[in-house]
């Protein structure tokens, strides 16, 4: 599998770890009580075909990557630096 | 009591090392700084580093060479500057509110490969694409190195290999073994 | 038997090798199977259930009978394909799966017992009584399978891994193969052409053929020498590619030397991994047996191999060759071993209505019913058509049941074939593989003339989906003949077992059971009979077999469909994909500046992740580990002790929004922290259980210095650079790992002001250095820091120097400390220390623990938030009943303690319903001359001067403890102070 | 029809004519007492303690693909019962009981085989971890034994013991513990089901829940609507896809676990070996087959095949540790979808939908588990009580903070 970091391009899956959902962006603030807290740390969308998902190129830039990918075929179909989807950029 | 002299100890042993046609070098540069602007202070940086080194701030992937050392992209947003002696000091001044800055100078161990067989042995230890169309000279790149981190950069003549200081050992264990490797299969 | 001319081997260069003690003589170019052919040997192997003698069927890696043993001792390799392996003077081999010797094999009686061991009957055996499963019957069905042996010895070959890049990969060199990469390379693409054997050429080398105006072998070689020639292009024999992965990632397996006696610095083998824009498939195909009666008998040998045998290494594989095909290929057989000079004996073709013009036997539209001949193949009869048996001498039967493109790496990506009536073949999808097109006889194009034109025209697409102009190109003329083959699976109505898978013994026979029982589906067909689960993966048997089972269900072979095809083409070492990531070697090594130091102490050094660390340092009078680290603790207690730290996770944080995210990601305050004060810190996960600790230092108003332990170092960057840029990127916080960058030491003891002034410039004081405080220092000249920071509860200080010189100042810190009744203490005695002090580590932060549960309820502020917060208050991490973390002193003074006990209350059965907490570790404490613990105990903080039960049937121990705070030293804190 | 050597025997003598289907293909009915999605070995387990136990035979299995098709198809076969939290100790305890006696309660070898399961440890923190477990085991009534380096060795004399990057410093050893034919296992399941009356119903796949006023009603297919009083799901992968049909939203990740298996080799390796340090687990089959495997993909997945860095990675893993493997060749890798949960443990529980059942969570434990699973979840389903072995694997228990996390990596599952 290979990953098209912004920053530095075509690399290897090796060079990078996963974290899950892209979901994860989005922590409920502080006082949004157990319940959003509960669904953002354990519930998990899963589907089959196309995930948003958070990748780190750890063995890279360190960039923190929202990647778009296909669970069921493998096929990556978009690339952005987390920080800059937050950020509304993306 | 005997005034207090601590000595310096190099983490890069056993070279120059060569097999075939390649070498593999001691390249450490005297000091390594990293940089690492903040927030909308890029070109404030970038400026005040050309000031001292010659050369601002390269974009993602690339190295630049300026009379006074050499600026190394080294990660998302963050740069390592190689030069003389002394320089973490002078770009903390420099650069004080605008990057933070640290020195780096004896966390990374810098090594040169240089010769003939020096693409297939890093062929061997490192999943980067090395070719010249892909990497030419001036380019830079944080990438997997025999199971550890490091940057990568396209030199003259060969490639320079810079890992975190505790890995040099293992790294040159390896990069000699690759290269005895190619040497056997020429 | 080797003719007087032909082939490609070189008659020049004879080698000499061995096959089970004998000594034979091939010649260079040969393989181990053509040798021994060549030799007229035609007793292989065995199979694997039924110990059938076995010959050769094949000239390829699908080769299912001839498996031998290769070389000795550590280095013998079981299993390998005789037609792979190249001979080499001094070779090796031997049979295997029989004893005592390949013609007598004892074991064939299993033979004699097929009827009852038939598919899955040890599915309804075996299983009384319930014991003698693994102690009869198991270790006897073990013995009796599988096939080679493993020496027991570490692999002695050393293996590469490897990279390479390019515009187009072309997998395979066959015709079709050759002209894709020419076409590629041509017209200016970085191509790599892969070819497993270790000639290119495919089935050129084994047929008589004509391209353009040369022979195809002639125009092969002009090919391949264009091609070498090109800078763009690398050509890689004896290299089969594995499997095909996602986004045009490939692996590929190169003997680099399996092949010479002396492989002078070369590994065995280099695995590669090979990343392609585009790639095209052009593996060619594999004949089909033909399943009837006996078919199995050494001297039966597919058609095609048999003409390859021929044409290539000079070698009929017979003196009388029969020849029984269901399609033209196999006239090709008897025409080019007449032209050889070899008698046909007959050549049977399943049509009726075939014509030959070929001057042997012919009986169209007949049929081989049975074979004999006890350890090779010595006659066959045929049912005629016009009815009648005739009765052929052979010796050997080549036979064509016509041909599988090889779809494999097509297929290694989910995608399933589609049958093809017309060419009664399973046929690649296009797309199957993004990326990757197939051409030639892979793709269900099988005259010669396909195969150019496939070749280059997957080439050419490719080519513009790089962007490269091409232009139309000539073809050399080729053969064109249409495929005529009449699907034709097995001989009915025939007696006997008809062999489809060869070496797991799987027959029509066991799908008819498979079928009577249910086992119906492909898949369940596959699992219950072992069809295709033996090492060639089902490329002979599993088409026939599918279709014997859509007979059997009156499916059509479509519908009946495929198993899956799932990677390694061709089966792969272990060694191989491991490469040179063993022994030591399995995972990198970190050594601290310090490290030389401590081996020269003769420490035991011990692996902490991938850092060494030391453990202790014995002197020579310390027969035990204990002696040394009881020593190591005094010299800390009572003078000062040096311990190396560098390990620890050094992390600078900078910017004007430092304190703001730290005050987030550590569960208590540092907004708060004063400039020069060091601080302990609290991470928690999301979840609200503890991630790590550590201290914190402010070195300015807008510069941190964090520390994490050594096993959370990496761990922590990530998720602090998770914080910093996918859950507040708006924070103007920049940090970097300096773990590398300084090289630090513990220094603790009563004499630890003394040991630092020594060393600093600076004056070293309560005032100028407090209980956590920090500050730099001068160290001979050299900019350190010191931190007044302890985790042995006795006045202590972490200093840090450049780690350049980390070497010279811990021999320095030891020899004055040396002179002041201390020295270095390593891993061991900080552990006691830590537990004297009641300190936790990650044998307390495992995981599952709360603030709460280990004592730090306080370090959980409620002024702000914190990532891990709102979890934490969940009702079961709240609740009472929770196992929380205490002190535990054994009743008598003078019993043991092991970590990994369970607690159990006075009185009770030590059981689950009983379990009251768990010890999570205990040291030998010197100071106060008895062993100590940590664990958690239900509720353990209302249990304080409680006796409970640490038990410990595991090593059968038990012993009675007293529950007391965690902190068994200075509770009141004054000696760090002091 | 019984199995036995005698029907062998006679059978051999008959040309194997007497054997008869080991299920049949019923077409569906228009409804069920019960339905249970998911022909792997858990659905399957389910379905025979169905009837056996609760005497509920208008059963129906309904199975997208072939029967055991699934994880249960792909599994590295490892049992044992060496797990330490309350939880999963009493449950993996039941389950390795049932295994004992599964062969002749179902009259069907599945080659279950206690050839012992060795977890190495390499530190003393290892060794206390170890230890702790070996201790819980024991406190649950099942077996361990804690070995030094030279037990180990005794044992295991082809590990490296003199170039290891690990060393190897002991082993927990858990001799009940061992290997099962997998196959097998879901075919005796499915047999015994089959013979009680159960409708064994391949390729036919859930599309849908007909839910009435938050009460389950029956099942979309691809074979039409099927009725039923109540639902059980044993979809293991699927886990989210199915249960999202039914409107649940599940702390659940599917990841691709790979597995390898090597050409048939003479007897080399009697146990089962765990090599925590490297993520490496290895047991020759009797077929001679070296099975091993090792880490997951890290991805989410429901491709059932893998990529290259953790082949590459499983292998290293296994040459670092038993070097003499290295001439063994591959001959075939393949992956499983795993139903991963946030806590690395399972779930069977109800629903909020009354009359939907769920089963899920398995992680790469649950082939293991398949005796019990069945034995619980029939429970639970039948008597709508939560069986005493498993009471603590519930839905709720993500949110309350009740959560079974044996390796303390917390909610992110490709870590457990
Ligand atoms: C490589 C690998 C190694 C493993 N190793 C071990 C091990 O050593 N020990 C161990 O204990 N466990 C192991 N496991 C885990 C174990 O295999 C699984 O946890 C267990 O098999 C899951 O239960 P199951 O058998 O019911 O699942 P499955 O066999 O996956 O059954 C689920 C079934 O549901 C069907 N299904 C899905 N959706 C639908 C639908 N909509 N309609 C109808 N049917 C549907 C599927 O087709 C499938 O047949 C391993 C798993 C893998 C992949
Ligand atoms: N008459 C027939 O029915 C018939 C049938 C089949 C083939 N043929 C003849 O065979 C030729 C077909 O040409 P082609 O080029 O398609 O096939 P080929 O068989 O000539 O060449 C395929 C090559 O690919 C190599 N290969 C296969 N899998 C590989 C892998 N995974 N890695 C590396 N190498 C691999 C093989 O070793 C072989 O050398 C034509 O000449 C055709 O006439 C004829
Ligand atoms: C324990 C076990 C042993 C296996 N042994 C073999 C084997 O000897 N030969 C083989 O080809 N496949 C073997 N397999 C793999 C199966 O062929 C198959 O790949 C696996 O069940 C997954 O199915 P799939 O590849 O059809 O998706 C084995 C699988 C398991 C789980
Ligand atoms: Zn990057």
């Amino acid at each position: 599998m290979r990953l098209t970091c912004p920053q530095c391009g075509e690399r290897d899956r090796r060079e990078f770890t996963y974290l899950g959902a892209a979901k994860l962006l989005d922590r409920p603030k502080g006082d949004a009580g157990q319940a959003a807290f509960h669904d953002y740390v354990h519930i998990r969308d899963n589907p089959a075909g196309p995930l948003r998902e958070l990748w780190q190129h750890e063995f890279g830039c360190r960039a923190w990557l929202v990647v778009t990918r296909n669970t069921v075929t493998h096929e990556i179909s978009a690339v952005a630096l987390a920080q800059d989807v937050k950020a509304g950029k993306k | 009591m005997a005034e207090l002299v601590l000595h310096a100890v190099s983490a890069i042993v056993g070279l120059p090392f060569s097999a075939g046609g390649t070498k593999l070098l001691a390249a450490q540069p005297a000091a390594i700084v990293s940089v690492v602007p903040f927030k909308g202070q890029f070109e404030t940086v970038s400026a005040s580093v050309k000031t001292r080194i010659g050369v601002g701030l390269p974009v993602a992937g690339r190295y630049a060479d300026g009379e006074e050392g050499r600026v190394l992209w080294a990660g998302l947003g963050q740069w390592f500057v190689a030069g003389s002696d002394g320089l973490a000091g002078e770009l903390s001044g420099l650069l004080t509110g605008n990057a933070a800055v640290s020195d780096q100078s004896d966390g990374w161990s810098l090594l040169a490969l240089i010769g003939t067989g020096s693409r297939d042995v890093m062929a061997r230890l490192c999943p980067l694409d090395v070719s010249g169309e892909v990497f030419p000279e001036g380019s830079a790149a944080r990438t997997e190195f025999a199971h550890m981190m490091a940057l990568i950069t396209a030199i003259p003549g060969g490639f320079g290999i810079m890992v975190m200081r505790s890995f040099t050992t293992t790294a040159v264990h390896h990069l000699k073994d690759a290269m005895e490797s190619v040497a056997a299969q020429v | 038997m080797r003719l007087p001319v032909g082939g490609m081997v070189d008659r020049d260069k004879a080698v000499s090798f061995r096959f089970d003690g004998r000594v034979f003589s091939g010649f260079q170019g040969d393989t181990l199977a053509s040798a021994l052919l060549a030799n007229d040997v035609r007793l292989m192997g065995r199979s694997f259930k039924y110990h059938r003698p076995r010959g050769v069927l094949t000239a390829g890696s699908e080769e299912p009978n001839a498996l031998v043993g290769v070389g000795e001792g550590a280095r013998h390799l079981p299993n390998t394909r005789a037609t792979m392996q190249e001979i080499y003077d001094g070779l090796v081999a031997v049979s295997q799966n029989r004893w005592p010797s390949l013609k007598f094999d004892a074991m064939a009686v299993n033979d004699a017992l097929s009827p009852f061991l038939s598919a899955g009957f040890y599915y309804k055996t075996f299983m009384w009584p319930r014991s003698f499963w693994e102690r009869v019957y198991e270790p006897l069905i073990r013995r009796a399978a599988g096939l080679g042996r493993l020496s027991g010895l570490p692999d002695p070959e050393v293996y590469d891994k490897a990279w390479a890049f390019c515009d187009v990969f072309v997998i395979g060199a066959g015709p079709a193969g050759l002209s894709a990469a020419l076409t590629a390379a041509r017209w200016g693409a970085k191509v790599i052409l892969a070819e497993e054997d270790f000639t290119v050429g495919g089935r050129l080398n084994g047929e008589i053929l004509e391209i353009g105006d040369q022979s195809g072998l002639d125009w092969g070689k002009s090919a391949i020498a264009e091609l070498e020639a090109m800078p763009n292009v690398r050509v890689m024999r004896r290299t089969c590619v594995t499997g095909a992965y996602d986004g045009g990632s490939y692996g590929a397996l190169q003997r680099v030397s399996d092949h010479l006696a002396d492989r002078a610095g070369r590994p065995d083998q280099t695995f590669w991994r090979i990343v392609a824009k585009r790639a095209i498939l052009a593996g060619g195909s594999h004949e089909r047996m033909i399943a009837f009666p006996g078919n199995d008998r050494p001297g039966v040998m597919l058609a095609g191999a048999v003409r390859t045998y021929l044409h290539r290494f000079g070698v009929a594989a017979g003196s009388k060759v029969a020849v029984f095909t269901n399609n033209d290929d196999g006239h090709k057989t008897a025409r080019d071993l007449r032209a050889a000079g070899v008698r046909v004996t007959a050549l049977i073709d399943t049509r009726p209505d075939v014509v030959v013009n070929i001057d042997c036997p012919v009986y169209a539209g007949g049929q081989v019913i049975s074979t004999s001949g006890r350890l090779g193949l010595t006659a066959i009869s045929v049912r005629k058509a016009e009815g009648g048996i005739a009765r052929i001498d052979c010796d050997c039967l080549a036979v064509s049941g016509g041909w599988n493109p090889a779809v494999h790496l097509a297929c290694h990506m989910n995608g399933k074939p589609v049958w093809r009536e017309d060419i009664a073949a399973f046929m690649p999808v296009a797309g199957m593989v993004p990326g990757m097109q197939v051409a030639g006889a892979a793709n269900g194009a099988f005259s010669t003339h396909a195969a150019l034109a496939e070749g280059e025209a997957a080439a050419r697409a490719a080519l513009e989906f790089l962007g490269r102009k091409v232009a139309k190109s000539e073809l050399p003329k080729a053969e064109d003949a249409p495929v005529a083959v009449q699907a034709f699976w097995q001989v009915k109505g025939a007696r006997g077992r008809a062999w489809l898978d060869f070496q797991n013994d799987v027959t029509t026979k066991d799908l008819e059971l498979a079928h009577r029982e249910n086992f119906r589906s492909v898949e369940h067909m596959k699992r219950y009979t072992t069809l295709g689960m033996s090492t060639d993966q089902g490329k002979i048997a599993n088409v026939t077999g599918l279709a014997v089972m859509a007979e059997l269900t009156g499916r059509t072979i479509a519908e009946t469909g495929t198993t899956t095809y799932r990677p390694p083409y061709t089966s792969t070492q272990i060694g191989a994909f491991a490469g040179r990531a063993v022994g030591k070697d399995f995972a990198p090594e970190r050594f601290t500046p310090a490290h030389g130091f401590a081996v020269e102490r003769n420490a035991l050094m011990l692996e902490a992740g991938l850092w060494y660390r030391a453990a202790y340092f014995p002197r020579v009078n310390e027969a035990h580990w204990r002696e040394s680290c009881d020593r190591e603790v005094g010299f800390v207690r009572n003078a000062v002790g040096v311990c190396d730290v560098t390990t620890l996770g050094k992390i600078d944080l900078q910017g004007p929004d430092a304190a703001e995210f730290l005050d987030r990601v550590y569960s208590n305050m540092f907004s708060t922290l004063k400039v020069g004060r060091v601080r302990y810190g609290l991470m928690l996960r999301e979840d609200g259980f503890v991630m790590d600790d550590g201290t914190s230092a402010r070195l300015g108003e807008n510069h941190f210095l964090m520390t994490t332990t050594t096993a959370a170092a990496g761990p922590v960057m990530s998720h602090l650079e998770f914080c910093a840029q996918c859950l507040w990127p708006e924070l103007d916080v920049q940090f970097i790992s300096v773990t590398e960058q300084w090289a630090q030491f513990s220094i603790a003891g009563p004499k630890a002001r003394d040991l630092v002034q020594g060393i600093c410039r600076e004056v070293i004081s309560n005032v100028t250095f407090p209980y956590m405080g920090c500050g730099k220092v001068s160290v001979g000249g050299v900019a350190g820091r010191l931190f007044r920071i302890s985790f042995s509860g006795e006045h202590a200080y972490e200093i840090a120097v450049p780690a350049r010189y980390g070497d010279a100042l811990m021999r320095e810190l030891v020899t004055r400390a040396e002179a002041m009744g201390g020295g270095a203490y390593g891993l061991e005695a900080l552990n006691v220390l830590r537990i004297e002090k009641g300190h936790i580590t990650h044998a307390e932060i495992h995981g599952r623990t709360t603030a709460v549960d280990c004592g730090l309820a306080k370090m959980v502020s409620d002024k702000k938030d914190c990532i891990g917060k709102a979890m934490s208050s969940r009702v079961a991490m709240v609740e009472p009943g929770r196992d929380q973390l205490v002190g535990l002193k054994p009743v008598a003074s003078n019993a043991r303690l092991h970590a990994g006990a369970h607690f159990a209350g006075e009185g009770v059965v030590a059981n689950r319903l009983n379990d009251q907490g768990y010890m999570t570790s205990v040291c030998y404490s010197p100071t106060l001359g008895q062993m100590i613990g940590l664990g958690f105990v239900k509720d353990g903080h209302l249990r304080m001067g409680q006796r409970i039960r640490a038990c410990d049937p595991l090593r059968g121990i038990e012993t009675l403890c007293e529950i007391t705070p965690v902190c068994f030293i200075d509770p009141e804190g004054e000696r760090v102070r002091g | 029809m019984r199995y036995s050597a005698l029907a062998i025997l006679k059978n051999g003598l008959t040309g194997q004519k007497g054997w008869t289907p080991v299920w049949r293909d019923p077409d569906p009915k228009p409804a069920y007492d019960v339905i249970i999605i998911g022909g792997g070995g858990h659905g399957l387990a389910t379905a025979y303690y169905l009837a056996k136990n609760h005497g509920i035979t208008n059963v129906a299995v309904l199975e997208r693909g072939w029967l055991a098709g699934g994880n249960v198809a792909r599994n590295t076969t490892i049992v044992r019962a060496n797990y330490f939290l309350p939880g999963n100790s009493e449950f993996y305890s039941h389950s390795l009981k049932l295994w004992e006696g599964m062969e002749r309660d179902l009259n069907y070898n599945a080659m279950h085989s206690q050839r012992g399961h060795m977890i190495l440890f390499h530190s003393d923190a290892q060794r206390d971890a170890a230890a702790r477990r070996g201790n819980a085991m024991h406190f649950q009534g099942d077996d361990a034994e804690l070995m030094d380096r030279e037990g180990v060795r005794r044992l295991l004399p082809y590990l490296d013991y003199d170039n290891a990057r690990f060393p190897v410093r002991g082993g927990l050893m858990h001799w009940r513990g061992g290997t099962a034919r997998h196959d097998a296992v879901a075919w005796g399941y499915a047999r015994g089901a089959d013979t009680r009356g159960v409708d064994l119903i391949q390729n036919c796949e859930v599309t849908g829940f007909r839910i009435e006023a938050g009460v389950v009603k029956g099942v979309e297919t691809t074979r039409g609507f099927i009725g039923a009083g109540k639902v059980a799901m044993a979809v293991a992968g699927r886990t989210s896809q199915v249960g999202q049909m039914a409107g649940l939203r599940l702390p659940i990740e599917s990841h691709v676990l790979q597995a390898f298996v090597t050409e048939g080799l003479k007897p080399c390796i009697n146990h089962v070996v765990s090599f925590g340090m490297g993520h490496f687990y290895i047991s020759q089959s009797d077929k001679g087959g070296l099975v091993f495997g090792g880490d997951l993909d890290f991805y989410n997945s429901y491709a059932q095949r893998g990529n290259l860095p953790t082949v590459e990675h499983v292998m290293e893993a296994g040459m670092a540790l038993m070097p003499m493997i290295g001439r063994a060749r591959v001959v075939r890798s393949w992956g499983g979808i795993m139903d991963m949960s946030m806590d690395g443990s399972p779930i069977i529980d109800k629903t909020h939908i009354e009359g939907l059942f769920l089963n899920c969570g398995w992680n790469y434990g649950g082939f293991k588990a398949t005796p019990a699973s069945g034995w619980c979840y029939a429970h639970l389903v039948a008597t709508g009580e939560y069986s005493e072995h498993a009471t603590r694997f519930r839905l709720g228990r993500f949110e309350s903070g009740h959560v079974i996390d044996e390796e303390g990596t917390g909610a992110q599952p490709n870590k457990h």
